[in-house]
């Protein structure tokens, strides 16, 4: 029996692992409905709990808007490799002839694109309800796609170290949302800068600045944090 | 250099190294405690704006700045750990984060303390004790992260990943609160920050830190210690220190 | 000294709650990582001889 | 070109207890190495570590003679490894699934071929079912598929006879023989007794 050599064909693995996760998580639509339910109920309870004043909602919608985001974006993080740990298809990723950390961007970038950017673009109606000034609407979607990337480049950092565990899903929240904070920060504070009136292409930079710099750093943590976990 | 990297990494060698540097530390760290104490308490001079409540400095910046060293500490020894594999520097990084721990804690109850006189509330968002909270939750990460496991070593592999990944957050985290707490509060008082103390106002303060760094490696020596014994408990040469004669293995008993 | 007397001293300029409060907690917990760092060495010193000698009578008695 | 895997003084300690030390082992082309030990003795460790997943171990490992980490690339490309579990998402189709690993190997493949291997573990008819809806041992040659679908001269499979109906243990035996004599070698963990051999070898641990 002859041995192979190494022949590359790294982006047939990167899109094959893409449609793969993709064609899985649009088969349990339900998956991808439940973060953004949960968004659309989270945003119900603030009226109810708060006020239902406009003038007084307006005021903190930003602000409940991200906060309520991030915890939907939390919320779908722990299945990020819970199944592919339980089947043992996690194993078979790590011993593929293909840089892990390629093949984990991948599985991230779907995270990304089937949670965080459907919440970017919920979120202008959630901001009508909650009587969000004119103006800020597509600052808020802009921030929400732009912040989510990186909050799923972090989350799934800690989703990494935690499927080894049989109850990673509080744990997980624990590491993950004081790191979640820069992000938080920067993008609502864009919204609050678009309803002042100011200029939000210094927080938009930023949240930019901080995607870019998880891109570099975080897929090398998940990759290392996997190989720990497929130890335990 | 190699050489003494890995007789760095031996347990054994560490344990007698650490028995003879203990003492100092610790000496050193009551020493300059307690010098610092009575200076800062009873001979600084009050402050002229908040009065004798600005003694709580004395207590306040030394655990705020030994909760970040630590941090800093334990994301460095995790390094050490992952990279050239010396379980010395894992246990190092284990018995650490608890001190953290209770360090952020002392800062952020003397903080709030001090909050009281000064701005007449007991918590406020100021931009120090709001990041010195995220840091208590980075910590109470680490920590409840290394108990989950089951698997020591997957415990501490997993330990070092997660306090190195902080470690590079800690400075966006803090720049970041800053800048938020400079665009909610503009021109607010913050407790710490004055553009020139007196040097019988600072000398004690940095007798103080240098007292708590003291504190912090005896303590890490000393527990470090506890930790090598409890992981090597099998090992012959634990067993000779224990009961204080040699230990005959069975094998060599059976020649 | 910057006070006139001891009883002033304790009194902390009516700051005296708030000094107090924010050294003592600092100088207990500090009292207290220490009380449980010996009290761990020496329970594990303890643990360690009763395993030696359990060990080494179990040796004695396969003889 | 043979191949051959080398271990020097392998030693693995889990959490303060050795699994095995001092082992010395070189499987080469032609080979069945069975690897034979009670529960707990570190069999699936001591794949794990020759499969390069698991990376806390002492010793040194060697694939043609160059040191496993400089080697790990072509190493892989030339490891077919197959867990405890099958690694087979049950949201997929059998044919699904394959498409994955062959893409994950960085070939496109095409359906003819994945057609064939389906047929091959007595899968036909089943191509387009959600994996899900099979029965275990059906996902199992799912996995098994993959043996024909991608060759591959190291075969490491663990417990590989699991949930397999007798007709299909015979088949699959046969196909470790024919592999060995093909100059490949297979790496296996079982507790069914392999019918004897002279390509089979024993290596026993604990």
């Amino acid at each position: 029996m002859p041995l192979r050599e190494h022949n590359g064909g790294l982006m047939t693995a990167v899109k094959a692992t893409l449609v793969r996760d993709l064609t899985l998580l649009l088969r349990r639509r339900g998956e991808v409905l439940n973060p953004l339910v949960f968004f659309a109920l989270v945003i119900t309870l603030f009226p109810i709990a708060i006020s239902p004043d406009p003038e007084l909602l307006a005021v903190i919608a930003p602000g409940l808007l991200w906060v309520a985001a991030l915890l939907a974006a939390l919320l779908s993080l722990d299945s990020l490799f819970r199944s592919d740990y339980d089947d043992g298809s996690l194993e078979q990723l790590l011993l593929a002839p293909q840089p892990l950390v390629a093949l984990s961007l991948a599985k991230v970038a779907v995270h990304w694109l089937l949670t965080g950017l459907p919440l970017a673009l919920m979120a202008p109606i959630l901001g009508i309800m909650l009587a969000l000034p004119a103006g800020s609407y597509a600052v808020l979607a802009l921030s929400l796609a732009l912040g989510t990337a990186s909050l799923s480049l972090i989350g799934a950092i800690g989703a990494a170290l935690t499927v080894g565990l049989a109850r990673g899903g509080v744990l997980l929240s624990l590491l993950v949302l004081p790191l979640y904070i820069p992000v938080l920060i920067f993008g609502a504070g864009a919204v609050q800068a678009a309803i002042f009136g100011e200029g939000v292409s210094a927080h938009l930079a930023i949240l930019g600045a901080l995607l870019a710099a998880s891109l570099m750093l975080a897929p090398w943590a998940i990759a290392a944090s996997l190989r720990i976990s497929i130890n335990g | 250099m190699w050489a003494f990297i890995h007789k760095l990494g031996s347990p054994k060698w560490f344990y007698g190294i650490s028995a003879k540097l203990q003492p100092w530390f610790w000496a050193a760290a009551a020493l300059l405690i307690v010098t610092g104490s009575l200076w800062g308490l009873a001979f600084a001079p009050a402050d002229y704006q908040q009065g004798n409540s600005f003694r709580i400095i004395y207590v306040h910046v030394p655990a705020a700045f030994l909760a970040q060293s630590i941090f800093i500490a334990m994301a460095v020894s995790g390094l050490v750990f992952m990279v050239w594999k010396i379980k010395v520097a894992d246990m190092a990084a284990a018995v650490m984060a608890p001190l953290g721990a209770a360090m952020t804690f002392v800062a952020l109850f003397s903080g709030a303390v001090w909050g009281v006189p000064t701005w007449g509330t007991w918590w406020m968002w100021d931009a120090r004790l709001t990041s010195m909270l995220i840091l208590l939750f980075l910590y109470l990460g680490v920590i409840a992260l290394r108990g989950a496991f089951t698997s020591r070593d997957s415990a501490s592999r997993a330990a070092s990943v997660l306090a190195m990944v902080g470690v590079i957050n800690i400075p966006i985290i803090k720049y970041s609160v800053d800048w938020w707490y400079t665009l909610h509060q503009p021109a607010s008082f913050t407790l710490t920050s004055r553009p020139a103390m007196p040097t019988e106002m600072w000398l004690p303060l940095v007798i103080m830190v240098l007292g708590f760094y003291c504190f912090f490696i005896a303590l890490t020596l000393m527990r470090t210690r506890s930790e090598i014994l409890r992981r090597e408990a099998n090992k012959r040469w634990v067993q000779e220190l224990v009961t204080g004669q040699v230990v005959k293995v069975p094998a060599e008993e059976a020649r | 000294m910057a006070f006139d007397s001891f009883s002033e001293f304790l009194a902390m300029g009516g700051h005296a709650p708030y000094v107090w409060s924010a050294w003592g907690v600092t100088a207990l917990l500090l009292l207290a990582t220490v009380w449980h760092a010996r009290a761990e060495q020496r329970q594990l010193i303890k643990g360690l001889k009763r395993r030696a000698r359990r060990a080494n009578s179990a040796r004695g008695n396969a003889q | 070109m043979s191949l051959c895997l080398q271990a020097r003084q392998l030693a693995c300690e889990r959490d303060d207890r050795w699994l095995f030390q001092g082992l010395d082992l070189e499987v080469r082309s032609g080979e069945i190495v069975r690897i034979e030990g009670p529960n707990g003795s570190g069999k699936t460790s001591l794949l794990k570590i020759l499969s390069g997943q698991l990376s806390d171990y002492q010793g040194e490992l060697f694939w043609n003679g160059a040191a496993m980490n400089e080697a790990r690339e072509h190493f892989l490309a030339n490891l077919l490894y197959l867990g405890h579990a099958p690694g087979i998402k049950s949201g997929l189709s059998p044919l699904e699934n394959l498409a994955w690993y062959q893409a994950l190997s960085g070939e496109s493949g095409n359906e003819e071929q994945r057609l064939e291997a389906l047929e091959r573990v007595g899968l036909a008819g089943f191509e387009d079912v959600p994996a899900g809806q099979l029965s275990a041992g059906q996902q199992r040659r799912v996995a098994l598929a993959r043996l024909t679908l991608t060759p591959r001269a190291l075969w490491v499979l663990d417990e590989p006879f699991t949930a397999i109906d007798r007709h299909g243990v015979a088949d699959l035996e046969r196909q470790l023989v024919a592999h060995a004599q093909a100059g490949g070698c297979v790496l296996v963990t079982t507790h069914h007794e392999l019918t004897a051999s002279p390509l089979l070898r024993r290596i026993s641990l604990g």
